[in-house]
């Protein structure tokens, strides 16, 4: 019943934090977002008892994608200026 | 199906990431953004593999001292979605990669994040 | 406007097609039997415990190749794409914080280590090459936070890729001729299940698929650095 | 034999090695690349080979040495060997035409390839449905790389759509697998089959979703803007990759995960395929950008390769062959052209034209482009000719319409970009670029393509029935071309006086097919003679001369309808191309094209219907099949009347005639037409006495009246015998029409006349136009001092024409009249009488605005025509005066081929002829003239001391030049006053009527194809429409 409670504010949040990912005005916010929703994802994948995908999904999904992303909008920014 | 049980809340969760992910793609103007629903996208299909390879109280598929090689057979998850989704995650991974750096370039020939202006080729 | 409440009337039907194929998805009380076979005879046939090592890396050991050879294919766009702007240009170092790099100096053997521990130790605890990998590149990424201009050599990583690449080939070529087939983990022997040196060559297959995927990753990362650079 | 999974280990080895190379060694990584892919066709090969050929079974690789469903497993049958060398050879061939390309973009890009080819390999050989999304992702990711090789702004943008696209294909296909996985246990492809999805309770909703996924990227008309604009913006090489290695190797997925359905998507595969393929094509036709155009006729070729796939149980043993066949023929003709595009500086079609003069590759376009058309002996041909047959034989009739609608549009843009490049005056500045690593991979297309025919023709031999001596004789003279003309003419009469005394025998039997067979071969040697006045090569002129003359004597000698519609195409094909040699043949030469295989495809459906009565493809069976559905009988009829250019479908001829060149006309006039009445007669034979006949017996009336005013208006002197000739046309086809002997009788005279008066007529018209080198007859006037012998050809030509005794043109009306009134059709028959009094001032026009009157003065010093005009004119009128004469010698074997036919046929007693209503000697009638003739003559010589003698060239224009030249001459607009009064029968109602339709299939492919408006996220709604289309369609179906 805990495990059912606990995912389902985990999925109302992440639901938000990907809303929040597709309608934030700040790029970076965006990114961020979507790396939070990752996270989420990876804390979800726990709950169903597959470390192995939390671990990928966070050390893959969440920092490195984020890190990706961050790198190209930090590029993109530059050639504006 | 019963929805309301942690398989159940966790595919309605991924089918809605899924669709969210959707309507980032297909309203979305900008390109950094419609990267950003693919990965929602993305994480929805993934959450949808792994929620189907739960089973109410079952553990991680790993035998250790808890579970053993015995027991195991009851004890644990499908341990096969698993192994899928950590192929899709890294695809995932890669193909965000390919695309961030097509974005690249395409700010680069037009100083512009908007899709509706790279339409040379049409028609 | 039109056009959102289009897509939105558009995902509407989809959802709802999604959803009765939610209704008749039925829970599963019991393991099917091709996990039940990967369950029971797993640690017999493969030697791992973690049985999810075992399929990616033996069962389904090929598309566990093939996935490498995504990110393979995906760091050689990247590369393909940048390369153009490969000039190296002076310019001036941005100065970090001295916490960072203190940090960085510190962070990065045990990174490394951890990730290094991550793959080798996949067919026992959760983890293995991609997520031993993506920590490894992580440390990459630390470095060049710190340190933007850090002597990191391209080559040196194309040169890891390679080698860990084609030496994953030559063990899954070990596999037609020594054992049943293509990536066959029984080349070498199977050991005592649990030990660190065990399930056949699944610790070797992981280290390299770890090293690869690491390379691999800090290939794209480095990619992009490059670009940082360029344009300042 | 090598285990297939080195092929993965040779790929994978090779690009992951790669990374020790640096991009300044491009020698090594590319000659590693390079040695890679030969080695991957050596495996693909060798097992091809041995599957094919020798006692190799299909194999199963298991990996990881454990047995599906445990692990993935690779299969390699003859489909996947077939296949991944296909994929293979292209991928080594279009590396070598890469290479330079390759080389500057770094061991980056030899990386991608070779990943490339790799997850192509793959997916083919898979039987894990996980596995296979693996390799398809590796396929796309490697795509994407590849789109960008070229490095312009629009590369990316079309990788990036390209990446969206299938990013949403792969999710949905995700999704779709791991539902199937968690319904019946397994990823095995095999195991998924068998475990029966549609069965389980939503297992249909899976099944949807791995399918919608395939198929959207098998890239299905709409929702594909985002693969059209990859095929527009990558490079040519690589657009070459998606159509010949891609392609298939979507088409081969979809095949083997179609049975997931248990065959409840078979139909929707095939629905979705003849969308895309009438579809596609269709916007096509607006297309100007070459790469766009080659992308949209790829999606096409998808298309209908998703037909075959779809309709596999219908088509049975037949289907690896239909599919074979436009496999093959995709592969070589689009590498090929995309090939080609890119050695062409410039993105438009209308660039192609800097391939002029250079003979080799003008042969390998036509090649390409023709072989696509379908034309045959393309496998593409053979391919259709079964997919129709056995589309038929099941009922499948809309198929077919469908299939034939796309095909059309298919021909329309693909004729209409060669005719530009051989007909368009300008020659684009640009030089091609030819480098040899560019040429060879084209060339070595161009000889897949061709060996690949050869393979074809040797399968369907037996079906054919047709000797093939003749076809290599064609193949001779293309590759003989650079020969002078003359030894080629003289080769080609050789061989047709040689072909005609070895296969006389074989009709010697058969009275119609006979005379068919003189006309053709005699007749056509004879007309040849012509070509001797041509100096220089005529580089790609008798080629063609040969292809038009085995299509015609095939006709003839064909016992099978596949050996028939052989024939028939390859005459259409030969014709064509000789027409649009013709400086200003580009229009005309493209309508004719469209007319005779629009008319074409009707013949198809018609045998496809009788195949589907009789279940055999004999033409003997074919009067079998039009008395169980006479829709036979009159899809042939309409079919062929195309050909004889019936009023409504005559649009093509004039020109046609007018632009070819002066010696082609007089054998594609004189003789080819024939072929139209040969067809004819074969139609209303089998369904004679039907109603329909009626109608065509008043459309005979209204060609034969109409053909004949409008060629008295003409002033072009090819084209007012052009027009003459669908006069004659409706005369034949009236007769043809009435279920009689008799009638029958008069039309098989007319065609012997048509031909001998025809011919001599364009060929003393050529031989004038040789001398003035103009067409129209106001500028020429007085020719008959100088050229007397052409002269008397022309008169001898238009008595023998416009019926008057002595000559043969008399007998023929004193049949036809027997027979209208036999049949009773007087209305009918008091119009064509009327007909044939316009045929007297046509007649008249011709002869003296030619010949008559005052002479310009530029021809003062002209010469009478070549001798190689004259010759066989005179062989032909002694031919023409033997037939008057003795008409006996023609009617008596006809009539007793025609015995069997209802009505009354003619007595004859020596020479004399006689019905119940006359008789007729034209012994006598020839001797009374001939006496008559002589003493008129005496006569006027005797006078014609006290005629006064008129100098020509004693214009005087008052001291100015006029205004409007032509004005000056006696015949021009001689019949004005007729055109006031009948003016209202010549409205060129049919002109515009095809012009309307013309106009309108262009606007609205115009305005369609604005739906592809370029941008990717459209294109992802796009898709995520159809999904949702196909959801709700399909879901009132399960």
């Amino acid at each position: 019943m805990i495990l059912i409670i606990v995912s389902m504010v985990l999925g109302v949040v992440m639901i938000a934090v990907s809303l929040v990912a597709l309608h934030t005005k700040k790029l970076q916010a965006a990114i961020l977002a979507a790396g939070v929703l990752s996270l989420m994802t990876s804390i979800l994948f726990l709950l169903l008892a597959a470390p192995d995908v939390a671990l990928t999904e966070a050390a893959i999904g969440s920092a490195l994608t984020t890190a990706i992303f961050f790198y190209v909008l930090n590029k993109i920014k530059n050639t504006h200026v | 199906m019963n929805f309301f049980s942690v398989q159940g809340i966790s595919l309605t969760i991924g089918f809605i990431l899924i669709l969210i992910g959707l309507w980032g793609i297909l309203t979305q103007r900008n390109l950094i953004r419609i990267i950003i629903g693919f990965t929602i996208f993305n994480n929805g299909v993934n959450l949808i593999i792994v929620a189907l390879a739960y089973m109410k109280g079952r553990t991680a598929p790993i035998i250790d001292q808890v579970v053993t090689r015995t027991d195991a057979v009851d004890k644990v998850a499908d341990p096969i979605p698993q192994a899928l989704v950590l192929t899709a995650i890294v695809i995932g991974v890669g193909v965000t990669a390919v695309m961030l750096s097509y974005t690249l370039r395409m700010y680069r020939a037009k100083h512009s994040l908007e899709i509706n202006v790279f339409t040379e080729s049409k028609w | 406007m039109y056009k959102k409440l289009f897509v939105l009337l558009l995902l509407a039907v989809l959802g709802w097609s999604f959803f009765t194929l939610l209704q008749t998805h039925q829970e599963r009380q019991s393991l099917n039997p091709l996990s039940k076979h990967y369950v029971e005879k797993g640690p017999d046939e493969v030697g791992a415990p973690n049985l999810v090592t075992a399929i990616v890396v033996t069962y389904r050991g090929f598309d566990t190749l093939g996935e490498v050879t995504i990110l393979f294919v995906s760091a050689a766009i990247v590369g393909l794409f940048l390369k153009t702007e490969n000039r190296r240009r002076k310019y001036k170092i941005r100065s970090t914080s001295e916490i960072l790099h203190a940090a960085q100096r510190l962070l990065f053997p045990v990174m490394i280590l951890f990730g290094i521990y991550i793959f080798m130790n996949g067919h026992l605890t959760p983890g293995g090459g991609f997520q031993g990998g993506a920590v490894i590149a992580t440390a990459m990424i630390l470095v060049l936070l710190t340190n933007p201009e850090s002597p990191i050599s391209h080559r040196a990583f194309n040169l890891l890729e390679s080698v860990s690449g084609f030496s994953y080939i030559i063990i899954g070529v070990l596999g037609v001729l020594l054992a049943g087939g293509f990536l066959d983990n029984h080349i070498l022997p199977l050991g005592k299940f649990g030990n660190l040196f065990s399930a056949g060559a699944i610790p070797l297959i992981y280290s390299f698929v770890g090293l690869k995927v690491g390379s691999e990753l800090s290939s794209i990362i480095l990619n992009l650095n490059d670009v940082q650079k360029d344009d300042k | 034999m090598v285990t297939p999974i080195h092929l993965v280990s040779v790929a994978l080895g090779t690009a992951f090695l790669l990374g020790f190379t640096k991009d300044r060694n491009w020698k090594i990584s590319g000659g590693l690349v390079l040695l890679a892919l030969l080695l991957m066709n050596l495996i693909s090969g060798s097992w091809t080979y041995a599957l094919f050929f020798g006692d190799q079974v299909p194999v199963q690789v298991f990996t990881a040495g454990f047995k599906p469903p445990f692990s993935i497993n690779l299969q390699m049958g003859r489909f996947e060997a077939a296949i991944t060398l296909m994929i293979n050879f292209a991928g080594l061939l279009g590396a070598i035409y890469l290479f330079d390309r390759l080389k500057k973009a770094g061991r980056y890009a030899f990386m991608v390839y070779m990943v490339f080819i790799l997850g192509l390999n793959v997916a083919v050989m898979t039987r894990d449905l996980f596995n296979l999304f693996v390799f398809m992702e590796i396929t796309t990711i490697a795509t994407a790389g590849l789109i960008f090789l070229v490095q312009t702004g629009k590369a990316a943008a079309a990788g990036l759509k390209y990446m969206i696209a299938t990013s949403i294909i792969s999710g949905v296909l995700l999704i779709g697998i791991i539902f199937a996985y968690s319904l019946v246990s397994t990823l095995n492809l095999d195991g998924i089959i068998d475990g029966g999805l549609p069965l389980i309770k939503g297992g249909a909703m899976v099944v949807f979703l791995i399918l919608i996924a395939l198929l959207l990227e098998s890239k299905p008309f709409p929702a594909n803007g985002w693969g059209l604009d990859v095929y527009e913006s990558a490079h040519p090489g690589i657009g070459a990759m998606l159509s010949v290695a891609t392609g298939p190797m979507i088409a081969y997925v979809i095949f083997k995960v179609l049975p997931i359905s248990g065959g409840a998507w078979n139909h929707l595969i095939a629905i979705t395929g003849i969308i895309t393929f009438v579809g596609s094509n269709f916007l096509a036709i607006k297309q100007h950008n070459t790469q766009r155009l080659l992308g949209y006729s790829s999606v096409a070729q998808a298309g209908i390769l998703l037909i075959a796939i779809g309709l596999q149980k219908e088509l049975g043993h037949t289907f690896i062959y239909v599919a074979a066949g436009l496999l093959m023929t995709n592969y070589f003709a689009k590498a090929g052209l995309f090939w080609l595009s890119g050695l062409i500086k410039g993105e438009s079609l209308q660039d192609w034209t800097q391939l002029k003069g250079r003979p080799v590759l003008l042969f390998l376009f036509g090649l390409f482009v023709f072989s696509l058309a379908g034309f045959p002996p393309s496998p593409a041909f053979f391919a259709k000719w079964e997919l129709i047959m056995q589309l038929a034989s099941h009922g499948g009739y809309v198929w077919m319409v469908f299939i034939l609608i796309g095909s059309f549009f298919e021909l329309i843009y693909l004729t209409r970009w060669f005719g530009q490049v051989i007909g368009s005056k300008e020659k684009s500045s640009a030089q091609p670029d030819l480098a040899t690593h560019r040429l060879v991979p084209v060339g070595i297309m161009g000889v897949g393509l061709l060996g690949t025919m050869v393979f074809f023709l040797h399968h369907y031999a037996p079906d054919l029935a047709i000797d093939f001596i003749p076809i290599i004789f064609i193949a001779a003279l293309f590759i003989l071309d650079f020969l002078p003309a003359f030894l080629k003419n003289t080769v080609t009469i050789l061989a047709m006086g040689w072909y005609l005394l070895q296969h006389i025998s074989d009709v010697q039997n058969d009275t119609v097919r006979l005379i068919f067979f003189l006309i053709f071969l005699a007749g056509g040697a004879i007309s040849l003679l012509a070509g001797f006045s041509y100096k220089g090569k005529r580089i790609g002129y008798y080629p063609f001369v040969a292809m038009t003359f085995v299509g015609l004597t095939g006709l003839v000698t064909a016992t099978t309808t596949l050996g028939f519609f052989l024939s028939w195409e390859l005459m259409a094909l030969g014709s064509y191309l000789l027409i649009s040699r013709g400086k200003n043949a580009q229009k005309t030469s493209w309508i004719y094209i469209l007319f005779s295989v629009g008319g074409a495809y009707l013949l198809l459906m018609g045998f496809g219907v009788s195949f589907a009565v009789t279940g055999d493809g004999l033409l003997s069976s074919l009067g079998i099949a039009a008395r169980a559905l006479p829709a036979v009988g009159i899809l042939l009829t309409i079919g062929f009347l195309s050909k004889i250019a019936a009023m409504g479908l005559h649009i093509w001829l004039p020109g046609a005639y007018a632009e070819a060149e002066d010696d082609a006309t007089p054998f594609i006039a004189g003789i080819m037409m024939n072929a139209g009445i040969f067809g004819l007669i074969l139609s209303l034979s089998i369904i004679a006495g039907h109603p329909f006949t009626w109608w065509l017996g008043w459309l005979g009336v209204i060609t034969a009246v109409g053909g004949n005013i409008l060629a008295a208006f003409q002033e072009d002197a090819k084209k007012l015998i052009a027009y003459s000739s669908i006069g004659i046309m409706g005369y034949i086809l009236f007769a043809l029409s009435m279920n009689i002997q008799m009638a029958w009788m008069a039309a098989l005279y007319y065609v012997v006349l048509h031909f001998l008066y025809k011919t001599i007529l364009f060929l003393a018209v050529g031989g004038v136009i040789f001398r003035t080198k103009t067409r129209e007859m106001y500028q020429m006037g007085g020719l008959i001092k100088k050229m007397p012998l052409s002269f008397i050809s022309v008169l001898i030509g238009i008595i023998a024409l416009a019926g008057i005794p002595p000559l043969a043109g008399f007998g023929g009306k004193w049949l036809f009249y027997n027979a209208v009134v036999m049949n009773g059709w007087y209305l009918q028959g008091a119009l064509v009488f009327f007909s044939g009094v316009v045929a007297f001032l046509y007649c008249f026009k011709l002869i003296s605005a030619i010949f008559l009157g005052q002479a310009k003065d530029r021809y003062r010093h002209i010469k009478e025509a070549p001798v190689w005009y004259i010759l066989p004119q005179y062989l032909l009128i002694i031919g023409l005066l033997i037939f008057s004469v003795l008409p006996e010698l023609v009617l008596q074997p006809v009539a007793h081929a025609l015995r069997s036919m209802p009505g009354e046929g003619i007595q004859w007693d020596g020479h004399f002829a006689q019905t119940s209503f006359g008789y007729w000697n034209a012994f006598i009638v020839m001797t009374v003239i001939a006496i008559m003739f002589v003493i008129l003559l005496a006569w006027l010589i005797l006078n014609s001391r006290k005629a006064q003698k008129v100098k020509q060239f004693d214009m005087v224009f008052a001291g100015e030049t006029p205004f409007t030249p032509e004005t000056s001459h006696v015949a021009y607009n001689i019949y004005a006053p007729f055109n006031k009064a009948l003016g209202f029968l010549v409205v060129p109602v049919t002109t515009w009527f095809w012009h309307a339709t013309a106009s309108v299939t262009d606007a609205s492919a115009n305005h369609l194809r604005k739906w592809y408006n370029g941008n990717g996220q459209t294109y992802a709604l796009q898709m995520v429409i159809y999904i949702v289309m196909f959801y709700l369609i399909i879901r009132g179906g399960f």
